[in-house]
């Protein structure tokens, strides 16, 4: 009975993770979707109403519409071609590739400093091989922190990635100097969402923000002795 | 940045029209949008913006009674910009501020309620029938209610 | 040390399943709105080009054209923010607007020989009701050959649609007169995927392609009767 009971929990749970997922993935299509082809499609509509009004009083301004509206639904066609195949792509790379993890940093880093930006990384504690979905999440932060810096951060801006293992938990912290506090978010970003539901998924918590002293912060928990313990409960 | 202040004899009757600004950062629908209000005898376009900060410059110089404001855009966003244009900071304390109506592209619930909470009149899907579109830029213009949050019912 | 074994395998059969559902999701959104938007938008494209030739000739015309892209827009719109889910949670539409079927189908050749498209349509046998999945399943095949008649079948094409209700399944026939012989595929689309994914999820099977006679044929086959006995075991 016991047994029973604790397989009907990891069923349920397991159940709670293709629920999480399906979810999640819904949410970053819909940010994509809206990006691609749900703009486009709204300009049309205006575009359309517009010409309506314009048709008497000036042909011409309507004829443009009429040319817009074409134009405009041919690259709504052919970008959402491209983000279906991203999103079939994406359904066999899942597979095949296997999963960075906090091992890949390194070479993260070397790329991301390749690409311009200095990075300090340091690491205090005790490195605790971490589960595999937990190391993907820690990974993807420092991953997503970093474009973040390149692209909002400024032009001279640098950054330090820091990796604290204490007893229960990493504590990750990405932050830069760049100009952080006037850059406000659109609410509609990608990114940092991404973040939460990641640590979310592991019990975990996180921040992001401009710092009072300039410049941005992202701070992480992820509560690596729970999960480990939960799991083996 | 088209329109200003209109002079002399004309102005008495200019200033009935309810001035409105549209602020987007895609072209095409700001010149969409436009083709319907210039088509409007009781409304005029006084100027356009890409961005919030560029629609904050705009608001500074230009005197509107009306903002169709985009969510989405770079620089700064739509809600931050009407949180900023509402606030005690912005303008002189003789103008007061101008409605606004937020147009977005998705009917989401964070962004009507951020929208609202930032001082907005209205949320509004961008592709809104244009009668109904109207009689909001009306509608918050007169200072009737707040519209409705939910566009969503007509589907 | 079992426990930590048991405890990294439950982890990665977790995460297993959060990708399965995400990858799962992200299928049946790509081929959802692959469907929805290339109909809609290339009925708005085709309106717009017919309302730009008919400007000067007829304004009327024009004048309706433009008010069918926007109509058209507008359902586009609203089915992508179906799809995603982004609508308000107490709008509840799941409830409201179901989901296309068989019985929109007449609907469906409204619009299409509104936008300029021929298309004759025969039922034989008698209807069953469809599971609600299969019943989209058969909508979204004939809207996505139409759009293709549309877009690959050249200038003077006309279409027929046929259903047969059989005894354990549906047959469907979408076939059309146009150059279908000569038009190779770029190996990009995704309609055809996508149709043999949606038949391949009940149990059937689909082919498409030029026939000898000229044109392009669409047939698919979905058994109701398994799929109803399987739902109702
Ligand atoms: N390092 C940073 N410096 C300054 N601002 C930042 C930084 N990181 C994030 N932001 C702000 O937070 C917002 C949200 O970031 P997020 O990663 O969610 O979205 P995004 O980068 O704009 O878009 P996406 O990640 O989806 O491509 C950004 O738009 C930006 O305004
Ligand atoms: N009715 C048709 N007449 C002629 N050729 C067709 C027809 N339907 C499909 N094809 C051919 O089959 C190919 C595959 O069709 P499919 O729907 O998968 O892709 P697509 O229409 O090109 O792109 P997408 O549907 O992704 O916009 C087409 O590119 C075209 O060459
Ligand atoms: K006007
Ligand atoms: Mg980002
Ligand atoms: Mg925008
Ligand atoms: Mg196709």
């Amino acid at each position: 009975l016991d047994l029973e009971d604790k397989a009907r929990r990891l069923e349920r749970e397991r159940d709670q993770q293709a629920q999480i997922g399906a979810a999640a993935e819904r949410a970053r299509i819909a940010r994509e979707l809206h990006d691609v082809v749900a703009h486009h499609v709204s300009v049309m509509v205006v575009q359309a109403e517009g010409a309506t009004y314009a048709l008497d009083g000036s042909p011409q301004t309507a004829r443009r519409a009429l040319g817009t509206i074409a134009e405009t639904g041919r690259s709504a066609l052919a970008e959402m071609r491209r983000l279906i195949g991203v999103l079939r792509a994406e359904d066999n790379t899942a597979d095949r590739a296997p999963q960075p993890g906090v091992d890949q940093l390194e070479d993260l880093l070397e790329q991301v400093r390749a690409a311009g930006l200095a990075v300090d990384f340091t690491v205090e504690g005790v490195p605790v091989p971490l589960p595999q979905g937990m190391a993907l999440a820690a990974y993807r932060i420092v991953q997503e922190s970093l474009t973040n810096t390149r692209k909002h951060g400024g032009p001279h801006v640098s950054a330090q990635v820091s990796l604290h293992y204490g007893e229960d938990e990493l504590r990750m912290l990405v932050r830069d100097d760049g100009r952080g506090a006037t850059a406000l978010t659109d609410g509609q970003g990608n990114g940092v969402i991404g973040m939460k539901e990641r640590v979310a998924m592991y019990g975990g918590a996180l921040n992001a923000g401009p710092r009072h002293e300039g410049g941005y912060e992202v701070e992480a928990v992820l509560p690596y002795r729970a999960a480990l313990i939960r799991d083996a409960a | 940045m088209t329109g200003g202040l209109a002079g002399g004899a004309t102005a008495a009757r200019e200033n009935l029209k309810i001035r409105v600004a549209l602020v987007d950062d895609q072209e095409l629908l700001r010149t969409g949008f436009r083709m319907i209000l210039d088509a409007q005898q009781d409304m005029e376009v006084v100027g356009e913006a890409a961005d919030g900060v560029a629609a904050l410059e705009l608001l500074e110089q230009v005197r509107a009674d009306v903002v169709l404001m985009d969510v989405r855009m770079p620089a700064l966003d739509g809600v931050e910009a009407t949180r900023r244009l509402l606030g005690d900071g912005f303008g002189s304390a003789l103008d007061p501020h101008p409605k606004v109506l937020i147009l977005t592209t998705f009917d989401l619930d964070e962004y009507a309620f951020a929208a609202i909470k930032a001082g907005a009149s209205g949320f509004l899907l961008k592709d809104v029938p244009p009668t109904e579109l109207l009689s909001a830029i009306r509608a918050v213009h007169s200072g009737d209610a707040v519209v409705a949050p939910s566009t969503t019912r007509r589907l």
